[in-house]
C-alpha cells in the first residue's frame, strides 16, 4: 500500500503550490523529483564530510571514502547483486552501456561479429553499437516488436548465430511501458554463447531487480531517474568478466602502476572509476535507495502499474486518441497520440495548464518510424502522482482536441 | 500567457491548410532543418528568377507553429530577393524574441505567430522555417544570385 | 587584497570547530571545499526547477535548460572561451583528457604518429594514452624536468617531429605547483603542426585562465577542484575542431537522426554530452564561478602565491626537509619529504593535529621516480588558508621529525 | 586516538633496524603487494623445508607501519607451517579490526601493531605484509607443502 502523502517528502510540489501554479509532475521517465532526504544529504555531505575518495590519509578523506564505499553496498543490495565490487560508478545508464560498448566491444568484437538488439531500443543502447561498428566491422541486428507492442522472442532467436556476441535489450521501454521478458532472454543469449546486457533505465526506479535472477553479465541504470542526483548512475558487471576486460577511462585512481608509456590496472570496481568520481552524486543516491526501499519495491511497481492502467483507460476515452501501450503487462508510461494535434502543441497546451508531460522521439527514433509517428506525447507516473493528476491531465488533453478540431479553410487574408 | 495568443485562428488555418506544401522539382537553393526537441522535420525549396524569388516550397512534418511558420514564410519570400529575405528572417527573429516594434507593415500573416514570444520552447518550432530558408542560401554573396539570370 | 573571513563563507569549518576538532585543510588540490552558495545553489535547483534539459517542452524543463545553458555561458566566460558552445560539460579532468583521448585520438591517430607529454604530468594526461596507444600504435614522447622543476623546452623542441600530432602538457603542476610556459608550449606545438592540449586541473581554480590567449585547441579542467560540486568538470575545445570531430560517447541528446544501424550527430557541444548531463553540478559549477569572480581570480592567485612562498620558507626551516618546488614560479602547492619519516606517518601525524594534507604519489607515478621518490607529503593552499594554519602545519612536521628521529637498535624484545 | 599508540617503540625500532629485509635467493614461495594509497610496495620471499617456513625475508619500500609490519611478521612466521601461518594472519587482522581478545600469546611482537585499531586509514599498512604472504601461497592446498620435503 502506498501512503497518500509522498507528495509531501518532494519539496518542489509545495515550492509551485506557494507559487500559484500546482506542479503536475508526469515527466518522471526523464528524470524524477527529489525528496527532502536526497537534498539533505548533499547539503549534509558538502557541509560536513567533503573530502576526496581513496587518496587522503586522514580522517575526513576516510568518512568520505566510507560513504562513497557504503554507497556502493546499498546498490549492490538495491539490484541483488552478489558483491559491492561488481558494481561501477558512472555518471548516467548512457556511459554505463557506453562503458560497455568501448571496454568490452572495442576490445572484444571483430569483423562480422554479431550483436542483437531490439527495435524497441532507446539511443543509448544503439549509437554505442554504431560507435563500435564503425571501429570494428560487427554487424547489429534487432528483435522485432510484435502488434501488442512486445518483443516478439521468436525473431530473438533467428537472429542468433554462431557469430552473436551479446544481446543488449531495455528492460522497461521509456516509450511504451513493455516489461520485457529479460530473464528469458538472458537465458537464450546464453545458450547461444552470448553475453547478455540491460539497460535498466526504467527498471531500476520502478520495480524490485534482481541481477543475479535475471542472470544478466551487465545492468546499466542512472540514479536521477529513481529520485537520486544527476550526475551519477551505475552498472553492474558480473565480476569475472569486469576482472577480465580492458578499461575504458584511464587516470588517477584505475590503476596500479603508471610508468611513461604503459601503465597496469587496478580491480574492478576501481579500475572503471577514472579520475575523482560523483562522490557526493553517490552518496546521494544512496540516500534516494533508502528513500524508496522504505516505501518498498514492490508498492512502488503495485502502484505505478495500477495508476498507468487507469490512466490508459481514462485517456482511451477520448475522441481520436492512439495509445501505445501492451494491452497485458504495462507500466506507469502512457504514451500516445490524438489526431490533428501534433505532440508538440499537446504538451504546450498542457503546460499551460500545469501539466508537464514529454512530446518528442524520445531518444527511440527507430521505434517511432516502426510505430509509423513522428513523435508521440508521453504521461509518466511516479509514486507522486495520483488519480486526480489524470483527471487534469485528461481534462487538458480535452481542451488540445477541441482546439485543434478540423475546420473550413478560411479566407486567405491579404 | 494565454493559448489563444499561441493558437490564434491564422495559425490554425495555416497549420490545416497550408500554402505552398511541395517540393520544387529543380531548386536553385534548397535545404533541410531538424528541431531535435520536438522532431519537427522541414525541407525548404527556393526557385530564383531574375534576381527574386520565384517560387518557395516547403515539405516535412511538425506542430502546428513550425507548419504554419513555414506555409507564412513561403508566402512571404516570394517576390524578394534574398537580401530582401534575409531582412524579413531578422525581422521576423526580432519578433518571435519579444522585442517591441511594428511588424505588420513587412511581416504580413506572420504576425500571427508574435504570441510565441510568450511561449519561449515555442520561439524554435517558429524560426524553423526561417533559418532552413536562410540555411539554403550559398555563403558567398555571388552565388546568391540565379544562374539563369546570369546566362542571360 | 583577500577578505579575511573567506573561511566563513564555507560551512565545513564552522561544522568541524562546533565539534571541537578544528579541520585545518590543506588538500585542495586533491578537492577544494564547497561554499555555502555553491550548496545553496543545489538546494534551490533541486528544490524548485528539477526537470530534464533540452528534452521537455514544458516551463519547467525551460527553466532547468536556460540554467544548465547560462552555467555554459559562465564557464566559457570564466576562462574566456570564444564562444558558450566551444564548452563541454563532463565529469572532471580526466574524463575530458579521455574524451580527447577518445574522440580525436582513436579517429585521428595512426601507427608511428607522436604525441608529446611531460614528465610532470598526472595519470589523467597519461593513461588515456597509453590506452590510444595500445589500439593504434602511437609513439610517446616527454618533455624533461630541469634541475628548478621546470619544464625544459629545448627537450620540447628536440621532441618535436613531422609525426608529432599532439602536445599535452599540464598547465600547473599538481605535486611541484611549477607553472608551465604554455603559451610559448602552444606556439611552439602549432608551429609544428601539431594541436596542443592543456590540462588546467590546477590553474582554473586558482589564476586568471584565458584559452584565447593562451591559443591552446583544448583546456580541461574540474568543477570540483574550484569550489564546485563533484561530477561536473568542463573541456574547452577550438570549436573548428569539434566540429571535425567523431563523437566519443553515443546515446539521447547527442544526436540528429538514428537509424537501426547508423546514426548522425547534433552539433558540439551537444555532439559531446550524451544521456542526462549532471545538470544540478553544472548549476553549481556556475554558482562555484560566480563566488570566484566575486573575489577576483588575480586576487586568488596573488594570493595563494604568498601564501605558497610563505609556507615553502617556513617549511624550510624544518631540519632534514626537502621541498620539491620551482625558486621563482611556484602557486599555492608544496610538496616535500622529511629525513626519515614515510610521508604516510607524516599525513598521520598531522591529522592527529586536524591538519589534512595528502601523502603519496599523486598521481604522478612517473614524475616519483624521476625525483627519485616513493612518494612526498604535500600541502596545497586555497584562498580559506592563511598564516596560521602554516604555523600549526610547521609545528606539527616539527613533532613527527622528533617522533622519527633515528635511535639505536632495541634489544630484540623475546 | 593517541599517536603513542600508533608509533610504539617497538614499532619505531622495527621501522628503524627491520629484521629479515632482504630477498631469498631461491624462494619456495614469493609475492608482490601494494598499497595504492601511499605507495606501499612489499616483497616476501619464503623458504619451507620440511613442512615448514624455514626462512622468511622482505624487501620493497613503505611506511613505519607497513614495514614495521613485515619484520615482524617475518620474524614471526618462521618455523609454522602454512596453515599455521594463515592462522596467524587471521588472528592479526582480527586485532587491527579492533576485535577484543588476547593477542599476545600467539602474536609476540606484532601486538605493537594493536593501536592501530584506532587509525582506520593505517589498517591497510599494518595488513599488507600479511596479505601478501597469504597471496604468495598457492591456492592447492597440496601445493602448499614444500617440494624438498616430497622428494625426500
Ligand atoms: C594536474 C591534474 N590533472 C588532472 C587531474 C584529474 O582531476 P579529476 O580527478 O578531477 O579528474 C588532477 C587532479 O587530481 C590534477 O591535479
Ligand atoms: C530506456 C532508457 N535507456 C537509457 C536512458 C538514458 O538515461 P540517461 O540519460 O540517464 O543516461 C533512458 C533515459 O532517457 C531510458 O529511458
Amino acid at each position: 500500500m502506498m501512503r497518500n502523502d509522498i507528495k509531501k517528502d518532494f519539496p518542489i510540489f509545495a515550492k509551485w503550490e506557494s507559487m500559484g501554479k500546482p506542479l503536475i509532475y508526469l515527466d518522471s521517465a526523464a528524470t524524477t523529483q527529489k525528496p527532502q532526504h536526497v537534498i539533505s544529504t548533499l547539503d549534509e555531505y558538502y557541509s560536513k564530510f567533503n573530502a576526496n575518495v581513496h587518496r587522503g590519509n586522514y580522517e575526513l578523506s576516510q568518512l568520505a571514502t566510507d560513504m562513497y564505499e557504503e554507497a556502493r553496498t546499498k546498490v549492490a543490495h538495491f539490484i541483488n547483486a552478489p558483491k559491492p565490487e561488481s558494481i561501477i560508478f558512472t555518471r548516467n545508464a548512457t556511459e554505463s552501456l557506453n562503458l560497455i560498448a568501448y571496454a568490452w566491444g572495442l576490445n572484444n568484437l571483430h569483423k562480422g561479429d554479431e550483436i542483437i538488439l531490439s527495435e524497441m531500443e532507446h539511443h543509448s543502447n544503439l549509437v554505442p553499437w554504431h560507435i563500435i561498428s564503425r571501429h570494428t566491422g560487427i554487424v547489429l541486428k534487432f528483435i522485432k516488436l510484435n502488434s501488442d507492442f512486445q518483443l516478439d522472442l521468436e525473431s530473438l532467436k533467428q537472429n542468433l548465430s554462431p557469430r552473436t556476441k551479446a544481446v543488449s535489450v531495455v528492460h522497461v521501454s521509456n516509450v511504451l511501458g513493455t516489461i520485457n521478458p529479460v530473464k528469458e532472454i538472458v537465458r537464450i543469449a546464453h545458450e547461444a554463447g552470448a553475453i547478455a546486457i540491460i539497460d535498466g533505465a526504467q527498471s531500476a526506479p520502478h520495480m524490485p531487480v534482481d541481477v543475479q535472477d535475471i542472470g544478466c553479465d551487465f545492468y546499466a541504470f542512472s540514479g536521477h531517474k529513481m529520485c537520486g542526483p544527476t550526475g551519477i548512475g551505475g552498472l553492474y558487471g558480473r565480476y569475472e568478466l569486469l576482472e577480465e576486460m580492458e578499461p575504458f577511462l584511464g587516470g588517477g585512481e584505475m590503476i596500479n602502476e603508471v610508468f611513461p608509456t604503459t601503465s597496469n590496472y587496478a580491480k574492478p570496481p576501481y579500475k572503471f572509476e577514472a579520475g575523482t568520481p560523483d562522490i557526493a552524486g553517490a552518496i546521494g543516491l544512496k540516500a534516494a535507495i533508502e528513500y524508496l526501499e522504505k516505501i518498498g519495491m514492490q508498492n512502488v511497481e503495485d502502484y505505478e502499474i495500477e495508476l498507468g492502467n487507469h490512466a490508459a483507460k481514462r485517456l482511451g476515452s477520448i475522441e481520436g486518441i492512439h495509445i501505445f501501450r501492451p494491452r497485458t503487462t504495462g507500466t506507469g508510461v502512457v504514451s500516445f497520440t490524438i489526431d490533428n494535434v501534433h505532440p508538440h502543441d499537446i504538451s504546450t497546451i498542457l503546460d499551460s495548464a500545469g501539466v508537464a508531460i514529454r512530446a518528442g522521439h524520445h531518444c527511440a527514433q527507430p521505434l517511432m518510424r516502426k510505430l509509423q509517428v513522428q513523435s508521440t506525447a508521453r504521461a509518466s507516473f511516479y509514486i507522486y502522482n495520483d488519480e486526480s493528476d489524470v483527471e487534469v491531465l485528461a481534462g487538458a488533453l480535452e481542451k488540445a482536441a477541441a482546439i485543434f478540431k478540423p475546420r473550413k479553410k478560411a479566407d486567405v487574408v491579404k | 500567457m494565454s493559448l489563444n495568443d499561441l493558437f490564434t485562428e491564422i495559425i490554425l488555418d495555416h497549420y490545416q491548410h497550408p500554402h505552398n506544401h511541395g517540393v520544387i522539382g529543380k531548386p536553385t537553393f534548397s535545404s533541410r532543418g531538424f528541431n531535435e526537441s520536438c522532431g519537427d522535420d522541414i525541407q525548404v525549396s527556393l526557385l530564383l528568377q531574375n534576381g527574386v524569388i520565384a517560387d518557395a516550397k516547403f515539405s516535412g512534418a511538425g506542430c502546428s507553429i513550425s507548419q504554419a511558420s513555414a506555409s507564412i514564410m513561403t508566402d512571404l519570400v516570394k517576390g524578394k530577393s534574398v537580401d530582401e529575405a534575409k531582412k524579413l528572417a531578422e525581422k521576423f527573429y526580432e519578433m518571435v524574441k519579444g522585442n517591441e516594434g511594428d511588424f505588420g507593415e513587412e511581416l504580413g500573416d506572420a504576425v500571427a505567430l508574435q504570441g510565441v514570444s510568450k511561449f519561449p520552447v515555442r520561439v524554435k518550432c517558429a524560426t524553423l522555417a526561417w533559418h532552413t530558408l536562410e540555411e539554403s542560401f550559398p555563403k558567398d554573396p555571388d552565388l546568391r544570385r540565379d544562374k539563369s539570370a546570369d546566362k542571360k
